[in-house]
């Protein structure tokens, strides 16, 4: 479920692949929550590789988004295809993701 | 011509994927984006039972039916574990404000991702199974 | 990590179809050829279970047990109809020879088929199930 | 499952398309032998479009082969996918069917 990890001036950028479910919840939020707490709360999740999110996927992006608030970062969600990008609109998730098809776009608003 | 094929797997999170790759198959000739749309509504229904109906536990069996028609599909997510109170059905999707963190829930958006994907969602525990059945009209006849 | 889906249809000639949809979404990662196979074997079990093993009468279950594990897909088609005398396993092609016209057989391939797509192929009766029970060994792990 | 049927010079050439299985076999197996019975007994099956067919299948193809012989006609097997043609031949059927990628060479082996 996890492809890769960088750091870019202190944010972090995690891409992920596959399916985003039940399954794969606890592993992906643990490794998400961990990066918020020894990072500086400011994450860039690429979703270009996610064919498939249910909403538990969801909930990990919430409990993400939360842990980054909590050290007064944030989340911002990368390269959404259709169908997660209707998931996310159908739920209003977008009323507190701040979603880029651009990486560099989504740094500058993290930077900031 | 009316044809179904259940699909059972046992209460356990890495199964669910066989579900939806056996729906994914059964489905292939609809349209993409309406394969998605049952996809997903079967998904958290199975989720559901898994998790909350039998709390968790594997071991538990966890079976979908599906009903193609020319004009519909029709997928019943089955379970025997504890039944759910139908309001559930009826909750209203909590809008996120971003000022607002009592409004970044974690919970509570499968049964609304339901109602929207189908046309029709009803529920009901009829002999100790509990069925989520949804049903979607359809504009392709999945089976031509 | 071993898993399992099972697939039921009722015996009816336009159901099989249904099965073949499922398995080959549930096999979808593994070479088209491979799927090929292993689908046909299935098929011609099937086919088995509604003509001879319920005499081709509709009302009766058909199920196919799928079990995925990273070295081996074990397909086990079950109905509750009558037995087969398990000496058939064994026929052998009878070879078509374009003088002999006894040799155009209409019938008898089906084992022999599902013998050659598969590496082990069982045939057992347990509990009044009747379950023809096939293995394939694989390189490509169906579930990674 | 009968996609088209047409004549050319007293041969029948009959193209199939999808699954040919059990549950087409009763539909097709009538088409074949009301073809044989009213024409010469000499077919051409063009299985371009066929992508799966099981042992009922082959069942058809080997009653219209005893139909046609019956008038010493023949029966000329066109364009066979991969998955059929192995099928055919795991089966050793490619010993009475002749088999071509060529409608004019099909064509010209019945005629002669
Ligand atoms: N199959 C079920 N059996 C029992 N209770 C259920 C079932 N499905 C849902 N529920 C109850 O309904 C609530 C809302 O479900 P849902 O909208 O799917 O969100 P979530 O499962 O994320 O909480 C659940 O928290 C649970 O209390
Ligand atoms: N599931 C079954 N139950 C009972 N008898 C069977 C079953 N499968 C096969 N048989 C018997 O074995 C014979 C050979 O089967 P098969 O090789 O599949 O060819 P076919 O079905 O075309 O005759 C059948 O004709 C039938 O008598």
């Amino acid at each position: 479920m996890i492809l890769t990890h960088r750091n870019h001036h202190g944010i972090d950028i995690i891409a992920l692949s596959g399916r985003l479910v039940i399954a794969d919840v606890p592993e992906v939020r643990q490794k998400l929550l961990a990066t918020v707490e020894q990072g500086n709360g400011k994450l860039i999740l690429d979703l270009a590789e996610v064919n498939f999110m249910d909403s538990s996927g969801l909930s990990v992006l919430v409990s993400a988004f939360k842990a980054a608030r909590a050290k007064n970062g944030d989340v911002a969600l990368l390269h959404l295809n259709p169908t997660v990008r209707s998931l996310i609109e159908l739920t209003r998730l977008q009323q507190i993701f701040a979603i880029f098809d651009d990486e560099a776009a989504a740094l500058t608003r993290l930077s900031s | 011509m009316t044809r179904v094929i259940r699909l059972e797997i046992d209460s356990r999170p890495e199964c669910i994927e066989l579900l939806s790759d056996a729906l994914c198959g059964v489905c292939r000739r609809l349209p993409a984006t309406e394969i998605d749309r049952i996809n997903l509504a079967m998904v958290e229904a199975v989720n559901n039972a898994v998790e909350h109906a039998y709390r968790g536990e594997p071991g538990h069996p966890v079976w979908v039916e599906l009903e193609l028609a020319s004009d519909h599909l029709r997928v019943r997510v089955c379970d025997r574990g504890q039944p759910m109170d139908p309001h559930h059905l009826e909750a209203e999707l909590i809008e996120p404000d971003p000022a607002d963190p009592a409004t970044w829930s974690m919970r509570s958006r499968g049964l609304f991702i339901i109602r929207n994907c189908m046309d029709e969602v009803r529920y009901e525990t009829r002999d100790g199974v509990n069925i989520l059945a949804m049903n979607r009209r359809l504009a392709n006849d999945p089976s031509a």
